[in-house]
């Protein structure tokens, strides 16, 4: 349907929504771009021409770096576990399971909830004397552990919170995709004679990699986002333990005000996303799927 | 008062789907386009009816050019392979829609929908979901959805491929009173089967690699094939085809066959050449100069094909009636010398001479 | 061998996991009858046993002492999230479906340019927007107002739309829209009344996920708004201070994930319909 | 490889109609069956039974003797083909073929001969090395095929519908390789299909199913000489059967004034019976010499090409007539001969043996 008779009605179906989207995002894009070459702070506010003053001085910004390397740090491990639980989960609850039902349900109802909202829940259970967590903990003589102030516990308490609040939608993807699965693949693994084991490395994990890839992606996507639980939960402390790089930008630009700097950063932070997004999109289509498909 | 279509060309990727295709399908004719599968027969249908565009070439119905209309303009009907039909609508609203969308009166949509459902045998499914219908039945509605509108062209893309063969027999039979209700309409069929070409078409259209290879009656393109790949396409099973040659014992076929020449060959330049002969006019007999063994035999309607590998040939028998042949069974197979179709021994391999015509309707 | 050890390491597992998904949930409605008392002294768990239940911190969200009006961020959450979702759905369906059955091209740009397009805005983070958000919607005189919010969210959501609506209908035979335009229609008319009735699976989904990342979000609400509007995260969040009212924290926050749990039933039966399956792959 | 045998088996689905009525069948040790009809006939409720995807509500299961009514699919030691092919993705084709041998603990080099043979066998000997992700549907299949073949072990090898999702083009081929492979490993073979075609060039015997119940069973050429009933006349061949109201005359049986059978077939008839006499449409033909025959009128000839079926009318009854192109179609009136030996006989639709 190429015919020139198509081209109004193909432009009325895709112009509204792209030009809705460009028009919000374009100036906020431009303007980002435009402000990160200007010296724009609490200082010196007004938009003049600095020039790449400031994309000089973030290439030299260890803390800018370190957060980077937290972030990814961070997002891999997180999105690793809510993959692997994720996985375990839905093949728990996919077939012979009784309360099938109310399990599934149950195990997706974290990502229904406001991530802040439940950080604030979090800190209150993560708290030193006044939670549950440490006190749950004692019960088997451990602890108590200085959740939110030490800087791996803090870490670990962020990731914690991530897993619990992500895991359902990686298990909500992963268990839409074992119940799409054709039935045959699993009858002709039992009547080869496949055990669970195999029958889970043969026919299930390579059934399921074109959705492990998507949820992945994905979840990489919106994990490598991580804000609302370092902001609510520790506020990137103790020191800069748990900065990420979005917590870094957000200090520089709407804490110290230095917005000029704050939007280089971000310009930055965009072009290295894209580019890794893509070379590990890349990446795990050639692992999961193999070449030529 | 025809459909015309000159010097269509279509390529995409590098793949020409369509190389320069012309032909002429009359009002009130039923044309049969026929050829493998990838040949360009679905393209064809698809250039018509306005679902793709086109590289060149001219569209005109009765004279007048209609390429550039869009689709909806262009009153074409279609039936596709698989079993197409809207879903969320009932077996009567599905034949209803189009009428409905040229504001028909009420009255008149309904007595059309309640004939045209009678005419295929769906008079008492109207209420029924697509999807609470048999894949034939299905079908059905596809076609009556089709029929009701009268349209000026009616496109069938191997409507039957999918139907297991006896409800194909069935449907096929129905046609020729399910289309005489279309005496106006162009009506072009794509199919892969010639016995289904041979037997509904007024004209037939062979395609091959985006090409037409030949158009003609179906009896004319039946006895005089133009070429090898137009004798292998318009037979099932295709004809069998041996190359060999002609010299001064006679003729010379696959490994060491040797025919005498009959008259109408041994006039002719004694060199080599590709010679045809079909299925079904190899007989089983005791001596015979080609002997083999039954490597393969199946059976397809009330014909049983048999595969007989020799050492001097393979050829592909097609005997009348079912019999069981276990694989390995040695057999005679006589080859009459004066059925036997002679083809250039190129590429192209063009008719040079075919043997007299043989009965038909 | 030994299905039956088997077996109650499979229920062991799930009722672990199960324990650490309703565990914050547990403290938050034993937290919420609490009151200050009840939270200084340590943990406690059981009420009337451990501790003495009010329902002070439930009233407070309704102009109880203490506390904060929970009603007027409530339905300014609802009218900002389901204005959002239902104009991306709308705009995200139309372009989806152009996406997946013409063929665009400007330049190099193809559609799966587009498409990526469409989707690497949720690569944004947050804070890269907020500041030129800031200023557009001041400039616009929106800062601070539901249609501000409604805009940005569109930012947000359309992309999701769009991503879940371009593989559902990829997965649409194109036959059917074919079909429709022989039989009369123009491409407005075949999607309208053909392509579109057969969707609302796929729209559902869609919708569902629009609602809960927008219902979820915080970040914007919190730069972009201040007084006159205020959405429910941020509301619940200002309790997050120095000397936080542990019980209205917990009451609210569990009267504010309520509707969207009321959603993981409804995701559920799209899910063993195998109707999620169709939508998302 | 065995002798199955179900016993008195029958199923109806959640205690309703019979899905499949009771009754005694035997598979016996390496032939080839089919199990033909259309949808709902009850044979892929039979070849589920035989699997043990689903137990009969009725009956025994015997395989080799030994019930196995209670014994899961798994370890009922059958191969099952299924419509849609199933290979694993992630191995090559080498290793797909030799994967129900591993699970069985067998290590390469002793699997190795075995793997190849059948890859030899079902021409798949080039592609042992490639990746099973991307062969074509009817590679897929072959492969699924022959990991049924590989087993030494196997009871019964299952198909089920096997060529439905497969190019008609690739049809014939892959129709011939499998029956190829089959007739050198002679498995006890048991395919399901709707198609007369292929259950007829497949099977040894081929069993007609029709509501739950199996009609008739035999050789192709039995089912096509001799239909023990209307139905199978009519579903077997093509065109099917023509079946004429018959009449008795004197102490015979014919139609159109004409006395066809002799008077021992006559005598079995019941009186009031619905009597009919079928014949083939090959069987029939033109009678050069003037008197011989019943008179008809020809009203169309449809033109197949190596075949023209020729529609009749015959004392105000339809028949079909199928002749080699080159006979002559005489235009207007005719003579049809009708050879005694090829008429059969049938009463309320069952075939009388004469």
């Amino acid at each position: 349907m190429d015919q020139p008779e198509f081209r109004f009605y193909k432009l009325s179906f895709l112009l509204p929504g792209l030009l809705g989207l460009l028009a919000v995002i374009l100036f906020p894009l431009f303007f980002t771009v435009r402000v990160s070459l200007s010296g724009w702070s609490a200082v010196s506010p007004g938009l003049d021409f600095d020039g790449l003053a400031n994309y000089r001085a973030l290439v030299s910004d260890v803390r800018f770096w370190q957060s980077f390397e937290r972030l990814a740090g961070m997002a891999v491990g997180t999105v690793l576990i809510q993959y692997i639980l994720g996985f375990a989960m839905a093949l728990l609850v996919w077939r012979e399971i009784r309360y099938r039902r109310f399990f599934r349900v149950l195990f997706l109802v974290p990502m229904m909830t406001t991530p802040v909202i439940m950080s604030v829940i979090w800190r209150t259970i993560l708290h030193e004397s006044l939670g549950p967590a440490n006190d749950f903990l004692g019960l088997f003589g451990l602890g108590p552990y200085p959740w939110l102030t030490d800087g791996s516990f803090a870490m670990a308490s962020v990731m914690m919170v991530e897993v619990w609040q992500w895991t359902p939608f990686m298990f909500l993807l992963l268990l839409a995709g074992l119940i799409s699965l054709p039935r045959e693949p699993f009858l002709a693994a039992a009547i080869d004679g496949a055990g669970p084991v195999r029958t889970f490395f043969n026919v299930t994990f390579p059934l399921m990699a074109p959705v492990s890839i998507g949820a992945i992606i994905i979840r990489l996507i919106e994990a490598s986002k991580i804000m609302d639980s370092v902001y609510v939960l520790t506020s990137g402390g103790p020191g800069t333990a748990t900065e990420t790089a979005g917590y870094y930008i957000y200090i520089r630009g709407l804490k110290d005000f230095e917005i000029g700097y704050a939007a280089a950063l971000s310009v930055t932070y965009l072009v290295v996303m894209i580019v890794l997004l893509t070379v590990i999109a890349k990446l795990l289509v050639r692992t999961f799927v193999g070449r030529g498909t | 008062m025809s459909l015309v279509v000159q010097e269509l060309s279509l390529v995409r990727n590098g793949v020409p789907h369509l190389g320069g295709v012309s032909a002429t399908f009359p009002r009130g004719q039923l044309t049969a386009v026929i050829g493998r599968t990838l040949a360009g027969k679905t393209t064809l249908l698809r250039v018509i009816a306005g679902l793709q565009a086109i590289d060149g070439g001219m569209l005109d119905l009765d004279g007048r050019p209609f390429g550039r209309l869009p689709a909806w303009k262009r009153d074409v009907a279609m039936v596709y392979q698989q079993f197409i039909n809207y879903p969320h609508l009932s077996v009567f609203e599905n034949v209803a829609f189009p009428l409905r969308k040229k504001r028909l009166a009420r009255t008149e949509v309904e007595r059309r929908v309640r004939e045209v459902l009678s005419t295929v045998g769906l008079a008492d499914f109207g209420k029924r979901r697509p999807s609470a219908i048999s894949g034939g039945q299905q079908q059905r509605v596809a076609l009556a959805r089709a029929l009701v509108r009268e349209a000026n062209i009616l496109l069938l893309d191997e409507p039957l491929v999918n139907l297991d063969y006896k409800l194909r027999e069935q449907l096929r039979d129905e046609f020729r009173s399910l289309f005489s209700t279309q005496e106006h309409s162009v009506v072009i069929f794509n199919t892969t089967d010639p016995a289904e070409a041979m037997m509904i078409a007024d004209q037939i259209v062979v395609m091959h690699e985006g090409r037409i290879a030949q158009i003609g009656k179906p009896a004319d393109v039946f006895e005089a094939p133009v070429s090898v790949a137009v004798a292998e396409i318009i037979n099932d099973p295709p004809m069998n085809i041996l190359a060999g040659r002609i010299d001064g014992d006679g003729l010379l076929l696959g490994e060491g066959l040797r025919l005498p020449a009959p008259p109408r060959l041994a006039t002719l330049p004694r060199r080599a050449y590709r010679f045809g002969v079909r299925a079904g006019e190899l007989a089983p007999a005791d001596e015979a100069p080609l002997v083999g063994a039954v490597t393969f035999s199946e059976v397809s309607g009330s014909e049983t094909t048999l595969h007989v590998a020799g050492e001097k040939g393979s050829v592909v028998l097609q005997l009348e009636g079912v019999f069981v042949m276990p694989p390995g069974t040695r057999i005679g197979v006589a080859i009459p010398a004066d059925r036997l179709f002679v083809f250039e021994d190129d590429g192209e391999g063009r008719l040079i001479s075919a043997p007299a015509a043989i009965g038909g309707s | 061998m030994m299905p039956r050890f088997y077996s109650a390491l499979k229920y062991a597992a799930v009722l672990i996991w199960s324990a650490f998904v309703l565990a914050p949930f547990m403290w938050a409605l034993t937290t919420s009858f609490k009151t200050a008392n009840g939270v200084t002294g340590g943990p406690t768990y059981l009420p009337w046993i451990q501790y003495k239940p009010s329902l002070h911190g439930w009233e407070s969200l309704f102009g109880g002492a203490g506390g904060i009006d929970i009603v007027q961020p409530y339905i300014d959450s609802i009218i900002v999230t389901v204005g959002a979702s239902i104009i991306s759905i709308v705009l995200g369906t139309l372009a989806a479906y152009g996406l997946s059955r013409f063929q665009y091209r400007a330049g190099f740009v193809k559609n799966s340019d587009i498409v990526f397009f469409f989707i690497s805005q949720r690569i944004m983070p947050p804070i890269v927007l907020a500041i030129p958000f800031f200023l557009m919607l001041q400039f616009l005189g929106l800062l601070d107002t539901k249609t501000g919010l409604i805009i940005v969210y569109i930012a947000l959501l359309l992309p999701i739309a769009v991503w879940i609506m371009v593989d559902f209908f990829d997965g649409v035979p194109r036959a059917v829209d074919e079909m429709a335009m022989l039989d009369g229609c123009t491409p407005f008319e075949a999607f309208f009344k053909v392509v579109l009735p057969n969707s609302l699976p796929g729209i559902l989904v869609a919708l569902m996920f629009c609602l809960i990342f927008g219902w979820n979000d915080f970040f914007f609400a919190f730069t972009l708004t201040f007084t006159d509007t205020q959405l429910l995260p941020v509301a619940i969040v200002a309790l997050n201070s120095s000397v936080t009212p542990w019980w209205s924290l917990s009451a609210s926050a569990l009267i504010s994930v309520a509707p969207l749990v009321l959603i993981a039933f409804f995701v559920e039966r799209l899910l063993s319909r195998g109707t999620l399956a169709g939508a998302i792959r | 490889m065995a002798r199955i045998h179900l016993e008195q088996v029958g199923h109806s689905y959640g205690g309703g109609t019979y899905a499949l009525e009771k009754a005694d069948l035997v598979f016996e040790e390496g032939l080839t069956y089919a199990l033909l009809g259309p949808s709902g006939c009850g044979k892929t409720t039979m070849l589920n039974i035989i699997s043990g995807l689903v137990r009969p509500s009725d009956g025994r299961v015997l395989v080799g003797g030994t019930d196995m009514t209670d014994v899961p699919t798994v370890r009922r030691n059958i191969a099952q083909v299924f419509q849609f092919p199933v290979v694993y993705r992630s191995k090559t084709v080498f290793e797909n073929l030799a994967f129900p041998l591993r699970c069985r603990g067998w290590n390469t080099t002793r699997l190795r001969p075995r793997v190849e043979e059948i890859a030899e066998l079902l021409g798949m000997s080039k592609r042992l090395g490639q990746s099973a992700r991307n062969l074509t549907a009817d590679e897929k299949q072959l492969v699924s095929l022959g990991r049924g073949l590989v087993r030494e072990d196997v009871a019964a090898l299952l198909m089920d519908e096997p060529l439905t999702v497969i190019d008609p083009q690739m049809k014939s081929d892959l129709r011939r390789r499998i029956k190829q492979a089959n007739a050198r490993t002679r498995h006890t073979v048991v395919y399901v299909t709707h198609d007369q075609n292929e259950a007829m060039t497949f099977a040894d015997e081929v069993l007609v199913m029709r509501a739950g119940r199996v009609v008739q069973r035999g050789g192709a050429q039995e089912l096509f000489e001799n239909p023990r009933d209307t139905y199978v006349g009519t579903f077997i061949g093509s065109p099917g059967m023509n079946f004429m109201a018959a009449e008795r005359i004197g102490g015979r049986i014919g139609f159109a004034g004409v006395a066809l059978l002799p008077a021992t077939a006559a005598n079995e008839v019941p009186d009031a019976a619905d009597l009919r006499i079928g014949i083939r449409p090959e069987h029939l033909a033109f009678s050069n010499d003037g008197e011989q025959g019943i008179p008809a009128s020809v009203n169309f000839v449809q033109d197949q090409g190596s075949f023209l079926i020729v529609d009749l009318t015959v004392a105000s009854q339809t028949i079909k007539v199928k002749v080699r192109r080159e006979v002559r179609i005489p235009s207007g009136p005719a003579r049809l001969s009708f050879p005694a030996e090829r008429l059969r006989l049938y009463a309320d639709g069952a075939l009388l043996t004469p």
